[in-house]
This record gives C-alpha cells, structure tokens and sequence, in this order.
C-alpha cells in the first residue's frame, strides 16, 4: 500500500529516449504542421509514424525482444507519450502501442497467431487499434455491441474508436457462442465499414466501424478475454495520464514564454501578480501531475499489485491538471489563444477530450472507492 | 408631456396608437419599424426626435413586451447589437445634432450596420495602448492601422473606431473617436477563424483611410473618454440580458440530465446541482441589478455580471462534455463558416465548450474586469503605473 | 417558476430598520465586547436582547399584529440578521425570534395557549428556543429522540440546540401516543436539564437538554406538528442566508480596509494584484448571496410557492459564500487574523458553523434535486 | 574512510558498532545520545567531530530506521525542530568553528532548546523590512524591537535573531543575524493566543538585550543572505515530511468515512475521493522530490509541497466538519494552554480546521510561496519594485 518500493525518476535511457523523439518531432511535427494536417484529408502524420516505428522502434517497446519487440516497459511508453502530447502529434501510438499491444500481450503471447501479430506490431510493419469506444474505462462491462456466429463471423458496430482510420489491423472484442472473445480482423476485410467521425480533438481521429458478418480469427476466449481487455485498458489510462503531463507542460511552458515577452500596460504582462500566481498553480499541478503518472508507468512496468490504485490516482488527477493547464493557456494567451492559427486550442480539445477518455475523473475516482475502501452512501 | 417625464400610462398609450394607425401584421415590417421609431417607440429614454420620449429606460421593456404580443415585427436585435448596444449611446452622448440625425435612425431600424474598431493585435487589455493612427489633412483624416475581433465587419457599412492623433502626449490623451466609413477602398475585411472553425470576427486593416472630421465624435485626443461609453454599454450587453431561470447554458445540461439517465452519475449530480445553484444565484443577481436600475439606484453589481456569466459558461459547458461521454468526444462540424450572430444553444456541445472561451476575453477580459471591480468598486488602490504619464511614442512595446 | 415578481430590494423602512440595529450594535456590540464576552461565563449579552426586545420590538417582527407582534415578514427578520451577522451579535434572535417563533406560527394560532405564546415572544417577556440540533435540515424527519407519555410528560434527549441556555420557553418536537406532537416546556420544569456544551461557534451557543418525564403542554399534534417543525426549518434556513450575506460582507469589509492600510514591500498591500483579483471574487459572491438571500426571504414573506427553491438555493450559494469570504479574511489578514485578538476568527466560527447549521450545503442541493426535477443517477 | 565519501555499508558498520557499545534499550538515555552524536549517527551528512560523517544525507533515514528498530531513544525532534530544522544549518554554514563546537551538540541532544526571532508585527511577508534595531556598544549589540510568532520561546534558551544594525542602507543589506540568549534580563515573553483558543506562540519584547560580538552568525549586514539558509530549510522542513499512502490530515476524515456509514452521503463521497486524489498526488509527489534529492539531483518541486499541503489540510479539514455534521459544531476546548508542540490529528475536527488556517501562514505565506514559484522556478519578471533601493529609514511603514 505504501508504494515505497517506486520508481519516479527517469533513467538516463530514459532520458535519452525522450531526446530522440523530442528532436524528431521537432523537426517534423512543428505546430504550424499539425495545424495545417487539421484542415487536410490525412489527419495523420502517416511519415511521422513510419519513422517511430521503423527507425525507433517505438511501436514495440512493450514487446519482448523475443516477440521481435524493445522488451522495455510502461515507463518508457509513458515517457513517448509525454513527448507525443507535447507535440499533440497526430500519429496512432496510443491506438496501435499501447491500447492494441496490450490486448495482444494478454492473450496467450504462445499462441502462435498471437505472437505473430505482436511480431507484426513491433516490426512496424502493422499498425493496429482496439475496438471500443475511446471513452471506455477500464472495469466496463464487456461490450455487446459486436456479435459473432457459430462460424465466427462479426457483425455490429463500434463508434468512436481512437486511431482506427490508420489501422490495417483491429482486434474486436465481440461476443460469440462461448462468451466473450477478442477478434483478429483485417480493416480491409470484406463487410468491414470504417467511418471518420467528426472529433473534438483535431488530433487523435476517431471513427465509427461497422462490421457484416466479417471473418475474423478470434484469438482469446472467456475470462481470459475478458482481462486482456481490461489489462488493455488499464495501461491505456495508466499511460494517458503520460501524454496528459505532456500536454500540460507544453501548455505552462508556452504561457510562460508568452506572457514574458508580451507587453501591456508597459509592462510584461508575465509581471503580473495575480498571472504569475494563476501558473505558479499550474506549475504545482503539472509538478504533481508528473510524479502520479511516473507512479502508474512504473507500477503497470512493475506489475505492482498497487496498479489499480496508481492509475485510477493518476487518471483522476492527471485529467483534470491537463484541462486547466490548456484552459488556462487559452486564457492567458488573450485574443491570440482564440484564433485557429496558434496551436493553443489543439491543445484545449486534446485535454479535454483525453478527459473522456478511457474514463472520466469521476470514473476513476468512482473506482478508487472500491478500490481503497471508501465506499459510496447507501 | 412637455415638462413632466411620461410614465407607463403615456407610453403604453403611445403603443396603442400605434398599433392602432399600423396594423402589426399586415404592415410591410420596414414601414412599421419606421413608424414605430418615428413614435418614439424605438428607444423610449432617447430624447424626442430620435426614435425616443425621454422617458424611463425601464419602460422599454414593457413597450417591447406590448409590441411583441400584438406580433409586431422587431428590428432582428441580436443582428445589429453592435449597433443598437455600443455605437447608439455613444452618438447619443457625444454626437453633434448632425451626427444624430444622420445615424440613429438607420442604425435603428437595420438598414445599417454597424462594427467596431478598437482592439489591435498589440492593444487588447491595454486598449489605450493602441498604434493606429489617424493623421490630420485638411478637412480630412487619414488612417493607417490594424484592428482585429471585429464582428460583422463584413457587414458593416459603418464602424465606430477609435485611432491615435498625437503620439507626443500620455496614452490616454492622444486618441480620437471617429465614425468610419466601411466602404472606403483603403478598408481591407480578413475573416478571422477562431478556435471553433467558424470566423465569427474579422481582421480589419485599415490603409490611408480618409474620414472627413465631420464624422470625429467628440473632440480630438478626447477619445478614450468617449470610448468608456461604448465599453460601459458593451459589458451591460454582455452581462445583463434577462434570462428566465434554468435560462442560458445551464438549460442545455438540465435537458441532457433528464433526458439521458443512462448518463447520470453521483458526482456529475452534485457538480451539475452546483452549477444550478449559482445560474440561479447569478440570475437573481441580474434581476436585482434591473430592479436596481428601474427604480434610478444603479449599484456597482452589474461589473461583476459579465464575469460571472463567463465563468458559469465555461464550467456549464465543459460539465456539458463530460456528461454526454463518448458523444464528447465529438463535434459537429469545423467547417470555416461566417456566422452573423452567435447562437450557443443551438448548436452542439463541443461548440459550447470551446466558443464560451472567449466569454472571458471579448469585452474586456475577467482580468480586466476582476481589477476594474477591487479598483472602482472595492477602491483598492491601483497597482504603481509606469505608462500613464510618459507620451506614447516613448513606451517600451 | 420564473420568480419574477420577486422583490430584491430594500425598502426604505426595511434600509431604517437596518439603520437602527446597526447604530445599537455599533454603540452596544464592538468587537473587543464580543470578545471578552467568549472568555466570560455569560456568552450572551442578555442587556443588548433586552433592548433588542423590549425597545426595538425585534423578537415579534413574524409575529401578526393582532397576537402582539409588529406583523413585518421575513424580509424585515432578513435584514435584522444581516445586521446581527454583521456584529456576530450573542444574541439568541435565531433561536427565539425565527426558529420558535415560525414553529408556533404553524401551529393554530387561534388556540388560546399559541396565542399566548405568541404574544410572550412577541413582548419580549419570554425567550425560547426551538429543540432540534441547530444542523437539522428542512424535510428531515421528525425527530424520534423525545416520547411524550400517556400524561403528556416528556423524555428523551435533544443535543446541540441553538440558544437553549437563553430560553425561558422550550418548543420540544416529541412523539406521543397519537403521534408527532410539538410541546411547550418551560425550562425551569422539573427535570429539565439544559447543559451547556462547547461551540465551534463563539457567538451562538448551543446545549444538550434532557427531559425525564417532564410535564408538558401539547400545543399541535400529528401532521399540523410536523408541517410546523418542517415550516421553522425552512424559515430558519431561508432566513440564516441573510445572517450569512452579514457575516460576509463584514469580511470582505474588513479585509478591504485592511489590506488599504497595511504596508508590506514599500506598497499598500491592497494593490497587488492577486489579492485584488481574489477579493473582486469574493465581492462577486457577497453579491450575488446577496440576491440569493433577498429571494428566499420574499419567496418567504410572500408564503410563494416557489419558496422551498429559493431557500436551497439561497442556503447552497450563502454558506459557502460566507465560509470562503471568512477563510479569506483570515489568510489575508496574515498572523494577525489568526489571533484570538482580531475578531476575524469569530466570524470564521460563524461562517464554518453555519454552513452545517439548519442543512449543509450539500444537504439543499438534494433537496433541490427533487424540487427542480433533476434526479440523482440511480 | 579519509578522502571518500562513507557510503550505506560504512554508515551501517557504525550503527552497528553503537548498538554494540551501548545497549540502546538500558543505557541511560542521555548517554546514548551522547555516545551517537559522537559516533557521527546524529546528522550524518553534517562534518566529523559536528555529529556527522560528511555521508550524503539521504542516508539519515536509514540510520534512524535501524536504531528505532533496535529500539533506541531518539532525541525528540519534535521538540526541538526549530534548532534542528532552522537553527543547526544555519550554523553549519555560517558559524565559525567556536560556534559551531559551543552549539550543535547541545542542541541536537535537546539539552538547549532553540527558537526563532525573525517575524515582526510590521514585517512579516516582507520580513527584510523589520525594524528591531541592534546598536554597537564596545563588543556587544544592543538589541531593542518586538518579535511576534515565536514558538517555543517560553522553554528557549537560545534563539536566532535577526536585526536591524544599518537603517542608512537599502533594506535587505542592514540586516545581521545573531544568536540571542534567551535568559538576558531585558528579553519578555509573553504568549500569543490564538484562533484555537491555545497559545502555540509567543511575542517576545527586545529592550536593551546585550549580545555580545562572538554571538553574531555571519558578517554584520549580511544577515538577509543568512536567514535565507533558515528560511529554505523551515519550508523544507514543513513540506518535505514523509508519509505513508493516507498519512496526514487524510486520515482522520477517511477513518470517520469508514466508521460511520450514517454520515456518508454522495456529495461528500466524491469530494472525498477527490482529495483523497489530491493527497495521494502529493504524497507521491513528495516522495519524488525525495528520490531526487537522493541521486543528487534536486528539482523545484520542492517549493511547491508547502504550498500544496496547507491546501490539502485547509480542504480535508473543512470537509471533515461538514462530514460529521451536528458534531462539527462543538468544539473540544477553548482553554487557553501553553502547548509544546501541534498535533493535529489527537485533537478534534474544529481544531484541525483552525489550526490548518495558519499552515498557509506561517513560515512563509502561500501568497509568497506562489511569488517564490513564479519568479524563481517559473522565471517571469518581478513586480515593479519601489523598495528595493531607498534606505530603509525613508521607506513609507
């Protein structure tokens, strides 16, 4: 219960992979071309995405290395995903690495066809995304909207799912004659219908997917499919609140540097008490932000039996911190903050869509009750 | 009526009379707004003359509420709100007897339109910090500069613009009020997008615009006073419509709860129930402040409202999102459309969220707002100023 | 629905009445009184009652003319409590002159013994008190802790009562053989015992009584009783709005003339820019509690049927209001607001123990729950 | 060891060569101390012969983990915190080698307890503007003025003090810091009572206190860079403790959660868990600043844990009374005690809730923390400031 035995630093690898893609994205994914890909017909940064996942190697890093994998952990997925919030870069890590990956890693890695996908997944050659709604939590109940036959083919639809207009690959979960499984389907198959949805978030594309009796392998069946689901979305909140840290920092960061060079009144409008005492509470926020979502990446790399607790903390408060940063940068960026030409609000509708997604605070603190034995008024 | 202010007997007499000689339905709707302004019926605390009886301000309302029950036509208000809310009682107060005749009249019934030219990309807060200059030649002056948030500039066929005259006096003294005329050639319009998708304002360069000086309002370098009137009815505009309860943006997220119980969760119940709780504190503010004003004792309330307004949309609005969920996480549509008024109900709840943002910007920020009401109102001393008294051109920009 | 033909001004004869209280508390109520009074053994300022009463005629403003009283209303009883709000006045008005007051007015006031009552309240020869623990919210159920025999003698416990050491006069709300009843006890009857037990709030004490087998006269029994009790809970409520709209804007009061004095940095305090933004927040809550109040207690004078809204909202939006501008003259004061010598805490005490008084914030938004049809999720 | 910092396993070695030489259990308390503070185990990162082995400091919390398990008498640190905390590395770094031999042993064995003479009632956020004023007479300072906020001054015998020694200087550079006995004639105690109804502090009254030369820490006017040494280690000491998950004012009100059902409702259900949420962030938060601290690498975070944890006492403590409903209106007692040190959890809900008002107080306002944050972390421009140059003498008071 004490979580002593955390991690919350980062290492130097780390620290040096945070290096490589921060000076990757900042010379391939500057603001002004996010911006102009918002108004364009590929909303993904599909060159982005090659070069993380061929050149670094980072659609494998949960993989292990006998897999064809990084063999690293949730830690080093956290520390991309502060680096691809900061960059609000519009690539399909979350859909593909981390909700995908994870599924697969909890069905039986054994499993011939299993390992193959992983190994697909890794080598980059595929890019995948888990079938649910992006604002499903993680303890939902297994969703019903997809069934499959006798012949074990699906048909049903699910909306709003993150990163699936970029996926050749999607794992299903449906519901067949032995309960609950989760499904391997080819996005080109026959009877597969993928719709691009309208999203707040400019940035992370979600779509509806409609399936007519598709073929599909499944993969895993039962309670096992069950928690490969929730195992897939535990380290998918777990490690959004990494991208959220991300977000908010680049929000305080370029507050910080707006409001020091503005000037009103002839004075630099960052000499402002009551400006300078609004972002010193941002920065605390940030600042704690930051060690509740090291807390759930090591605990999900660790397996800790705390994960629960540590990701439902870190989606609870991390959430709420990466809303206010943003709001606040919109805000104290004045007229300018408003305008479609600066990034700010690429960075308002990513926080608050991430709010919903894989769970809302009150979700997770909902949770938390069971969790830590607060329980709720009779 | 001459000597005595008309009370509500005389003006719902005046009503009468009109409805009387103009049948409301039947007649064509300019003939009858023009009748109506022509009755004094328009603005009945404007003077005689200028579409008013000099009577109460308070008694608008019951004309209004006449009129739309006999189903007259109205002058489509929110089209022209720039208009009718900051340019009218600025000409009214500072406008020669020329200037009045000339603008009210139009303005009123809509068949001008009118636009505001006063923020700059370097002067927002610091509204008197503002570059645009107005240089004097011959009877003429001509304009050079950048305005921008300017609504319905696309629209507009004239704009009330305030511009720096003498940049070798303080900032607040070296400004002048002009009438502009939208169609001159040196008047370039930029729709601006916005953070929404949609360009609801514009940009506005302005390059070797001549105005005659007979449209300067008010005297030269006295514009920053003239321009505290079109600001102090701006923010009453924003601040203080009436609005029934569960009015406003609550009501959106009221319907949603009870439509949607598959929605509801225990800690949404209480956050929404708060924000019930002060739309409802907040709108009895506002009907405290009217009350105020109808019986002549106007108190400092009405500066908080606008600030109040924006901070109850902003979280009724972001509530809104994490209500409906996964449809959260949807919009309707960013297409760059240029809208003539803001509708916020109608449309979805993304767009909520995101256009209430600029609630704490336009019309002066709540920052803005928040100092104007420890300073005016509390009369705590203002912070040490380095930029009052030093001429304009020497200011560190 | 609409309250628009709420009246949310003062009159001129309610802006004399203010006039009047205020100047006495001014001569009579000073801070350094209030004071010395907490560390005395007499926490009331039974001289100042008296006045109150007997000069005034301030304990019978509900109380019609005809019974003995002034036949004012709740806004006249609203404006008072600003005003005791105002001077954390240790006087027992809301125990006596509101809360025991409206019970008996709920009750058949042509019966000889209510009558009678009335008229002892409203000369001001007796005090009383009504006895509920202060933090009994309006729709509670009637209290089970007093049964009344078959001889009408009372036993049982209340703790916690508001102004019970003032009272002459206790209104019990017990259950008797037919059913809820509200009975008359004088406080001297054999066994009575009223001990007084320690506030968080200085200026309002508050006492457990217990009854053995107390003689006791009925004056209303079964629904008409419980309608009564919940009627005095709604007036009490609606009208502590009021005493909180005093208590804050004496804070915020304070605070501004304070922080225009103090000097710290070679500066006015009061013109950096922080605390000015933070105190116009709080001048935006003052007023609209203001209006809020206001409401409630013409929704009250009026008996409209609105009132019981009027009165959640105005207790929800008061409470905190008063809680957060006391919390705020306390930290904006520095050291000194946390002495015992600055009166600052008292209206702390009063602000915090208010909040749980007569139903807690959280307690009116239920209610309000159901009367504006906005059901908990189930 | 010469020449080498000592590492865990040399620091291990000598716990365990203490505990064999001193049975930690019937060695007479006193003793023990003695033979620990000799043996380098009292504050291992101070220097050999002071109580330390020059050992990164980090490792002090494995010593005290080994000698409590073994069950070892500890030198009450509550007690003594001010000298441990403020006083003793304020002297490490500035004493001179007299000073630092005469001082820290006694005051790290709790013979000689230490309290602090800094806050004044005119200075407190600007304490470089206080006005107790030290004279030079021969080899002493003559010390008059009034200090407020003094704990511990009643069982002090010494105490930090800084002073006023050149009025003819720009504030912060006529100030120099001495070591007061607190036992001179001319110094008066009186307690201070405050919003809990006890008296956690003292004024102290300064009238013609000789001290002598050989009592001053640092140079004469460098007295604000010395207190600066005090002051960070005050807020370190205040924000840094380590808790457990639950630790602090979050477990009294998550206790109550837990014992009595009949209180919960679901309002106070989600504003629990959301500073159940908030005080697990903290704590977290808190225990990276540790970790960094312990690699060498410290990072700002650590002026932020003052701040966050007078919010979260404030906000648990406040919710707690509304959670226990009719009880939260009684009080435990008003008396006015003398108390040596603060408990906040022994005692009752309403004292919890008043004492946690000072936490955002004392030892540095959150107001100032937040400046602090903002210019030194954040790195935005100071205030204009008019105080910073004149002597101290014409600033306006």
């Amino acid at each position: 219960m004490s979580s002593a035995g955390l991690d919350l630093l980062y290492s130097d690898v780390e620290d040096d992979l945070r290096s490589a893609v921060r000076d990757l994205l900042a010379d391939r994914c500057p603001a002004s071309a996010v911006l102009a890909r918002c108004d364009s017909d590929t909303p993904y940064d599909l060159d982005l995405w090659r070069t993380l996942r061929l050149q670094l190697g980072l659609a494998g890093l949960l993989v292990p290395e006998k897999l064809g994998g990084q063999g690293a952990s949730a830690r080093e997925v956290g520390v991309v995903l502060e680096e691809l919030g900061g960059a609000v870069a519009p690539v399909p890590f979350l859909g593909s690495a981390v909700l995908a990956t994870s599924a697969l890693l909890g069905c039986d890695t054994g499993d011939g066809r299993v390992a193959t996908l992983l190994g697909r997944l890794a080598s980059g050659e595929s890019t995948a995304t888990l079938a649910v709604p992006l604002s499903t939590a993680p303890g939902s109940a297994f969703p019903q909207g997809v069934r499959a036959d006798a012949r074990g083919e699906l048909s049903g639809r699910v909306s709003s799912v993150a990163d699936a207009t970029a996926a050749d690959l999607l794992l299903v979960p449906g519901i067949g004659p032995d309960g609950p499984g989760l499904y391997e389907v080819a996005a080109d198959a026959p009877g597969v219908r993928i719709s691009a949805a309208t999203p707040l978030d400019l940035t992370r594309p979600i779509a509806d997917i409609e399936l007519a009796a598709v073929p599909a392998a499944r993969l895993v069946v039962g309670p096992t499919a069950t928690a490969a689901l929730d195992r897939a979305l535990l380290t998918g909140a777990g490690l959004l609140a990494s991208e959220q840290v991300g977000v908010a920092q680049w929000c305080l960061d370029e507050t910080v540097n707006y409001l020091g060079q503005r000037r009103q009144f002839g004075r630099v409008v960052g000499s402002f008490q009551a400006l300078k005492h609004r972002l010193a509470d941002v920065w605390l926020e940030v600042v704690s932000a930051r060690a509740a979502a090291r807390a759930a990446a090591d605990a999900l790399a660790k397996g800790d039996p705390d994960t629960a607790v540590l990701v439902a903390v870190a989606q609870a408060y991390c959430a709420p911190a990466a809303v206010r940063a943003a709001e606040e940068c919109v805000q104290l960026h004045g007229g300018i903050g408003m305008t479609w030409e600066h990034p700010a609000h690429l960075y308002l509708k990513r926080a608050k869509s991430s709010e919903i997604a894989l769970g809302t605070p009150g979700r997770h603190r909902a949770a938390l009750a069971a969790l830590v034995d607060l329980p709720a008024a009779v | 009526m001459a000597g005595k202010e008309p009370g509500t007997a005389d003006v719902l007499r005046r009503v009468r009379e009109l409805l009387d000689e103009y049948d409301p339905v039947s007649t064509p709707r300019l003939e009858f707004l023009r009748a109506r302004f022509d009755a004094g019926l328009a603005w009945v605390h404007f003077p005689p003359g200028l579409g008013g009886l000099g009577a109460p301000r308070a008694l608008q309302s019951v004309v209004d509420a006449e009129l739309a029950a006999a189903g007259a036509p109205d002058n489509e208000p929110r089209r022209i709100g720039i208009g009718l809310g900051m340019a009218a009682p600025t000409i009214l107060q500072y406008g020669t007897d020329a200037q009045r005749k000339r603008f009210l009249r139009p303005l009123w019934l809509g068949e001008k339109v009118w636009c505001q030219l006063f923020s700059e990309p370097g002067a927002g807060s610091d509204l008197a910090g503002l570059g645009t200059r107005a240089v004097r030649d011959g009877d003429d002056w001509v304009v050079t500069g950048q305005k921008v948030w300017t609504s319905n500039a696309h629209n507009a066929r004239w704009a009330i613009l305030i511009a720096r005259t003498d940049p070798d006096v303080p900032k607040h003294r070296g400004i002048t009020y002009f009438v502009c005329d939208m169609t001159d050639p040196g008047v370039e319009v930029r729709p601006l997008r916005q953070i929404t998708g949609e360009a609801e304002f514009n940009e506005v360069f302005l390059t070797d615009v001549r105005i005659p000086d007979t449209l300067r309002l008010g005297e030269v370098g006295d514009g920053w006073r003239v321009a505290q009137t079109t600001l102090m009815n701006e923010r009453v505009a924003i601040g203080g419509s009436e609005l029934p309860r569960e009015g406003g943006m609550i009501a959106r997220a009221a319907t949603t709860w009870r439509e949607r119980p598959e929605l509801r969760t225990p800690e949404l119940h209480d956050r929404l129930l708060r924000l019930w709780v002060d739309a409802e504190a907040t709108r009895l503010t506002t009907q405290r402040v009217r009350q105020q004003l109808a019986v002549g004792a106007p108190g400092p309330e009405g500066s908080g409202m606008k600030l109040a307004f924006a901070r109850l949309n902003q979280a009724i609005s972001g509530l809104e999102l994490e209500l409906l969920g996964e449809e959260g996480l949807r919009y309707g549509d960013w297409t760059n459309t240029r809208p003539d008024t803001v509708d916020f109900y109608g449309r979805d709840a993304g767009y909520r969220y995101l256009r209430a943002k600029g609630n704490s910007i336009e019309g002066g920020t709540s920052e803005i707002l928040r100092n104007i009401i420890a300073e005016r109102v509390l009369g705590l001393p203002s912070e040490p100023r380095t930029d009052k008294d030093a001429a304009w051109k020497d200011l560190p920009r």
